[in-house]
């Protein structure tokens, strides 16, 4: 057991500091935000310079073949800066799913072009039921010749205006039971038939509606097995909720010293507020939720990392994570008082990104259940 | 103790629902229900309909000395508030009518309330309260914006800020150092101003959700005419403390949460998952019957403030303290349960995609309207602590160097 | 409207509270508890010379016709001084049914004496599977001749070691629905066949385990009518219910000035804790907390009082003041610190007393179900 | 990063899991699980039992020098604190095992570490601590106590309260004035004494459950030879401050929470209300794992402290803070959801009629043994803000009128 991290990765953590600190200014990552793309396409040359889409690509694909904790810490900074743009979808839900499940050949096809920055990729997964499961895959792939024909309408579908590929979970077989019968299709995302537009949402994330009509996908593109897709979805999702839980702690560690900072600078009755033991202790309570945060994270990080089975560890990890990156940056707000509600102020980021972090793949309701049957609760 | 309305109250209180019903029925499409609609810029034609309507029903003179076509009680103006929250109506200033009027009456000589009340009482004439200072906002003793006297004027320079509704007001009131040497609660004069005046410049500041309520001003040699100032001049923190008639049963926000309420059941009853509606979830169910207790506590907390306020204006303080408090903390906690019954739509933003109309992801992020504003909870606590439960304020740093200058002085 | 006490109230209050302040000083109410009875019997007189057990049984039946709201007075005042003792059980669980439901034979034989201290009641309503409600009822009564003759066992009886009669709620019918059939009977706490022991708990309120062995009970005995006694049994749970939210809310209402004083007196680090801003904070939350719950209770107690629907606001109340009174008196203990975990200090007293009244006459989980059919969420 | 333990650290923690799973084969049929179980009078013959064999394993030496039959680590006293918290397990004495003997290893001279580790070690002697007075509880530096030096003897007055297991204790060690004209962290002393020296009355204080577990402790000219003093005369303030081997994991109470949730989880499952378990309310569900999370929350952290202060004995020291709030928190409210969950069973304390034993009406009362004891939280959130988060200290009015009398007499 060695809970520090090891010099490299205290190397990597500060050169994607630099990096982040230096691209993505607050101003940047609000004009990036309000942009209707909500991509920078500087930036993104930039992260491919630096590799980060291939961070956990193998060497053979052209990767750097580094770990998924290295991976997350990447993503703790890009969390701490609120990163905006297409990096989490395209590794977590295009180059990982293919590194899972992917033939050979699609293997060489995507990868290398994944990390140089060629490609980005998206999962589209959710329908308007908004069932984070089998169960809620109602948009059908009916085969037609060598292709498949794809029909229906997804949902929060994350950057699929930029994406160059969707990964779409489909229902090719009505079985008996719903976990039967899912098929996942490399699609492109430009082909014709396939529309997206962007939903509004609280993170201004670009999350998308993405309708597939009548759109043709050859049979080579299935990734995975037909009808066998179930197991890919659960292992992306899973791997995601992690993924997501470490942006959100990267949030985390950073508003507590930011909030401490801003205490001790503003002065009212002719004090620094962080004169104030009430306050102090609401700084405290931010202390023991990001402490007690951390760990609980880097566990399942490292479990996921080592291909441990840990499903329950990031179902608690997600969880927790979801409620104190919300609570922290609803302090957060509160503690800068007027000034933490100005939209253009850093808390206000936080407090929204927070809220569209603790949904994305999965939220605290549906972690618990997770969790509820992980612990021996009969169901 | 009784909590049974007269029988001319309940008519009077169905007169106001009645009222409030009608109008709105006329509510745009795209109003999203929440507290802070009274600043909406899309909202705003609809905001002087209310307004022009209140007006004619003498709804804006509630508690008025008849002198100035008064008509009604103080607890007509809970009835009237609760049922603009029942609705979520918009179209009361409330810087005219719930701090500036009772100011007037209650300060003002007859030049100053024959001049300002008739434009409050007829809703011709918005207000906007000049107070806050990027270094005056807890501690508002602190403001440094200067007004000096030059002849029959008074001449401002300085900046306010977090000024709500500064971008729609025709007129604004305000806290002005008349003084710069004088520190804290002396020197400071209650001036009353054209927001058009020459030398007032007014920057729209963004809330979190993107409305538009807040504004910076910032006022560079503005002529005011020295017969605008309400009391003595460097006598106006004592006028800006003398909001002794100010309603201060919270009921608006209480009843508009209430119903906020009602349409989160109505979703939990119709949205069903996995072909169960939501509503029957145990744990939704002790959530929202959690959140209706909170509510109907507000509710008659808000009653008995307003019935021992209208037997006497200086009772209840600090229950009023608390009821802020707790009605704030309801509100940030009811965005964050409508959210998260929502799921994925907890998110959406209005638009074709939102579920109820995209109410809950607007309440989500104008959580802190009652938290920050009008004195932070963590301000109320204070107020509770010292002066509620007699508890000794913390010593200041300040008055300790003050204290021990004197001493060193005294050598 | 009017949000004030009467003056005749206030007096009320004043005279109660001198009363308990008299009789029931800390180290006698320890001393009750710690009996094997559980009831003084000289504090009992008293209180019949007070009229206070036939406060609210008309002047018809030598009581004081007095109303349910100023019975809550009491109740409050009780609360405040963790009076213990069969005054509740009496009152709300004999006095109150038999005046709800009672025949005219049946009130003039027991409600004088309840008024003038002769006789201790209580109900025997749970069983074993502490179901509250008509499903829970499956001890039995059959008819034998001119008699019923009841079996069985019921749990958490209050003072039924002291009681002389048990209004005891059994199962007469199996209908198709569990709310038929089912009847009360007023038993004779001594008959042959019933037999009482007191469960230890952490109120040690003498909850009792009720045994009924053959018992045979008149005719005559049974409470309103055969086989339609739920109505009556709700009611009665209704009103104990709010009766217990008085009796909590009074306890609260001495829990926040009685802590406030001890901050003032207890000195640390050379100052009273009153000083600091964080322990305030905490008082001021307290004063919410028991301001926000005040009004609840009153308007309930109020429409309960003048005879008004109320099943939602008692179960708004009673949920609060479950939650709220057992906080205070953690809060309380907590700020007490060491001296708060001593036994014989008064927030222990509170603290189990605020767990048993949050169970009694329904938990907060029961009132919250209660609550949100009321509210309209469909079930 | 990497959490995973070596081959030789998996099978340690295996011999200490076995170790205690043995021995709680033989726990009484009345012990009722809980961290306090330690003191309870009708535990005592099964206290002694498990020390005595936890003493012939060498456990009660775990992270001594050899010369004093010192085996295993840092790791070893969290490995064996883990699994005796999972068994819920007594017979450690914490004053002796984890406060005194490294203390002693720290600051005390060759003599007395001879005279008193074999005791500690061997489990022969119990120990207390005679820290606080009833004007000393958080503010400890306020004893007043005295140890007066007279000839080879020091004369102990005053009164010592809050005495967890003085009524066992063999020996105490303790904090004393040894002038009473000083103040505060000056002129006090580190002693050792006999607690069996004639002048010595200990009277029992009562827990919330009856536990006995405090003790009041009078002293009344106790004598006490010289050499049994630790440190300097006048410098005991420092030889208390100076554990720095003290395992701060809480990795026990961590462990034994963990234990208790889990027999949470069996009870939903196996008890039916309605003929359903109580393991499908999604309600219990919900909160059950929301339980789940935080213990295993405090479970990887107290793992990243053991691993930290393994290191480096003086790391992690405010997340050792935040470790104790936590977790005293999940102890508080565990009491309260299993007690909830419960129903009318969970106000039934150990009898015929009592569910699990009794253990949540237990846990229920005894919930402030970790939020209270060894500096509230509040304290620790005082820690944490001043030292953790470099925020200022409030000022003291004390402090604040000595500054003023130094300033009035230097006139």
């Amino acid at each position: 057991m060695d809970t520090s991290f090891t010099e490299e990765q205290t190397m990597l953590r500060k050169s994607t500091a630099d990096f982040l600190v230096e691209k993505y200014p607050e101003a940047k990552v609000r004009e990036i935000e309000e942009s209707d793309t909500g991509h920078d396409l500087e930036i993104w040359r930039g992260m491919a310079e630096l590799g980060w889409m291939g961070l956990v690509i193998p060497e053979e694909y052209e990767g750097m073949g580094m770990t998924f904790q290295d991976l997350s810490i990447v993503l703790e900074e890009m969390g701490r800066n609120i990163a905006p743009g297409p990096f989490f979808c395209t590794v977590l839900e295009g180059a990982y799913p293919i590194l899972d499940a992917g033939s050979e050949e699609q293997k060489k096809e995507f990868l290398p072009k994944i990390a140089n920055g060629e490609l980005i990729f998206t999962l589209a997964l959710l329908e308007a039921d908004d069932i984070h499961d089998a169960s809620g895959i109602a948009v059908r792939a009916v085969p037609k010749g060598d292709d498949f024909v794809i029909n229906g309408i997804k949902l929060f579908v994350e950057q699929a205006i930029n994406a160059d590929y969707m990964i779409v979970v489909t229902r090719t077989r009505e079985g008996a039971s719903p976990e039967d019968g899912i098929t996942l299709f490399i699609v492109d995302a430009k082909a014709p038939g396939v529309h997206c537009e962007v939903i509004p949402t609280i993170g201004m994330e670009k999350l998308c509606e993405a309708s597939f009509k009548d759109v043709a996908v050859p049979k080579k593109n299935i990734l995975g097995e037909l009808d066998k897709g179930l197991p890919i979805v659960r292992k992306v999702m899973e791997r995601a909720a992690i993924a997501k839980a470490s942006e959100s702690l990267g949030a985390m560690d950073g508003i507590v010293p930011m909030t401490n900072d801003y205490l001790k600078d503003r002065v009212q009755y002719d004090e620094p507020l962080a004169q104030f033991q009430a306050l102090q202790h609401i700084m405290a309570d931010m202390f023991i939720s990001l402490t007690t945060s951390k760990y609980l994270v880097y566990k399942a990080v490292w479990m996921e990392s080592e291909g441990l089975p840990c499903a329950k560890e990031v179902a608690m990890a997600k969880s927790y994570v979801n409620q104190n990156y919300k609570e922290l940056s609803r302090w957060m707000i509160r503690l800068y008082g007027g000034n933490g509600t100005h939209r253009e102020f850093k808390p206000g980021l936080y407090y929204r990104r927070a809220k569209a972090a603790s949904i994305a793949f999965g939220d605290t309701g549906f972690q618990r259940e997770k969790i509820a049957r992980a612990i021996g609760l009969v169901s | 103790m009784d909590f049974k309305l007269s029988e001319e109250e309940e008519k009077r209180r169905k007169e106001f629902f009645e009222g409030c019903k009608e109008l709105s029925k006329e509510k745009p499409k795209d109003f999203i229900d929440g507290i802070e609609a009274e600043y909406e810029k899309a909202n705003q034609p609809y905001i002087t309909r209310c307004r022009k309507e209140f007006a004619k029903r003498g709804w804006l003179r509630l508690g008025w000395p008849p002198e100035y076509g008064g008509v009604g009680s103080h607890m007509d103006r809970v009835f009237f508030g609760e049922a603009r929250g029942y609705y979520v109506l918009p179209g009361v200033d409330i810087f005219g009518i719930e701090m500036l009027a009772p100011t007037l009456l209650a300060m003002g000589n007859k030049e100053v309330k024959d001049r300002y009340l008739p434009g409050i009482g007829d809703g011709d004439t918005l207000w906007c309260e000049l107070y806050s200072e990027p270094n005056a906002g807890s501690d508002l003793a602190a403001v440094t914006a200067t007004a000096i006297r030059k002849g029959d004027e008074y001449v401002i320079n300085g900046q306010k800020t977090w000024t709500t509704n500064a971008h729609n007001a025709d007129w604004g009131f305000g806290l002005f150092r008349t003084d710069p040497q004088g520190r804290k609660r002396r020197n400071i004069s209650f001036l009353l101003m054209d927001m058009k005046a020459p030398g007032i410049t007014i920057n729209p500041l963004e809330y979190l959700n993107r409305m538009h309520m807040y504004n910076e001003v910032f006022f560079d040699d503005v002529h005011v005419p020295a017969d605008q100032i309400i009391g003595e001049e460097n006598q106006g923190w004592a006028v800006s403390q003398a909001l002794v008639n100010f309603e201060r049963s919270n009921v608006l926000a209480v009843s508009a949460v209430g119903r906020l309420l009602e349409t989160l059941v109505e979703y939990c009853n119709e949205t069903k998952v996995g072909g169960k509606p939501l509503a029957q979830d145990p744990f939704i169910r002790n959530k929202v019957a959690e959140m209706a207790v909170e509510i109907e506590a507000s509710r008659t907390l808000a009653y008995y403030i307003a019935d021992q306020q209208n037997r006497n204006q200086l009772a209840a303080l600090f229950e009023s303290s608390a009821a802020k408090v707790f009605i704030g903390d309801i509100y940030e906690r009811l965005g964050a349960l409508g959210t998260d019954i929502l799921g994925s739509y907890g998110q959406v933003s209005a638009s074709r995609w939102a579920r109820q109309r995209g109410v809950w992801e607007s309440m989500y992020q104008a959580a802190f309207v009652l938290t920050i504003s009008m004195g932070t909870n963590e301000i109320q606590k204070n107020i509770i602590a010292w002066y509620g439960l007699n508890m000794p304020r913390p010593l200041s740093p300040v008055s300790v160097e003050k204290a021990l200058a004197t001493a060193q002085a005294a050598k």
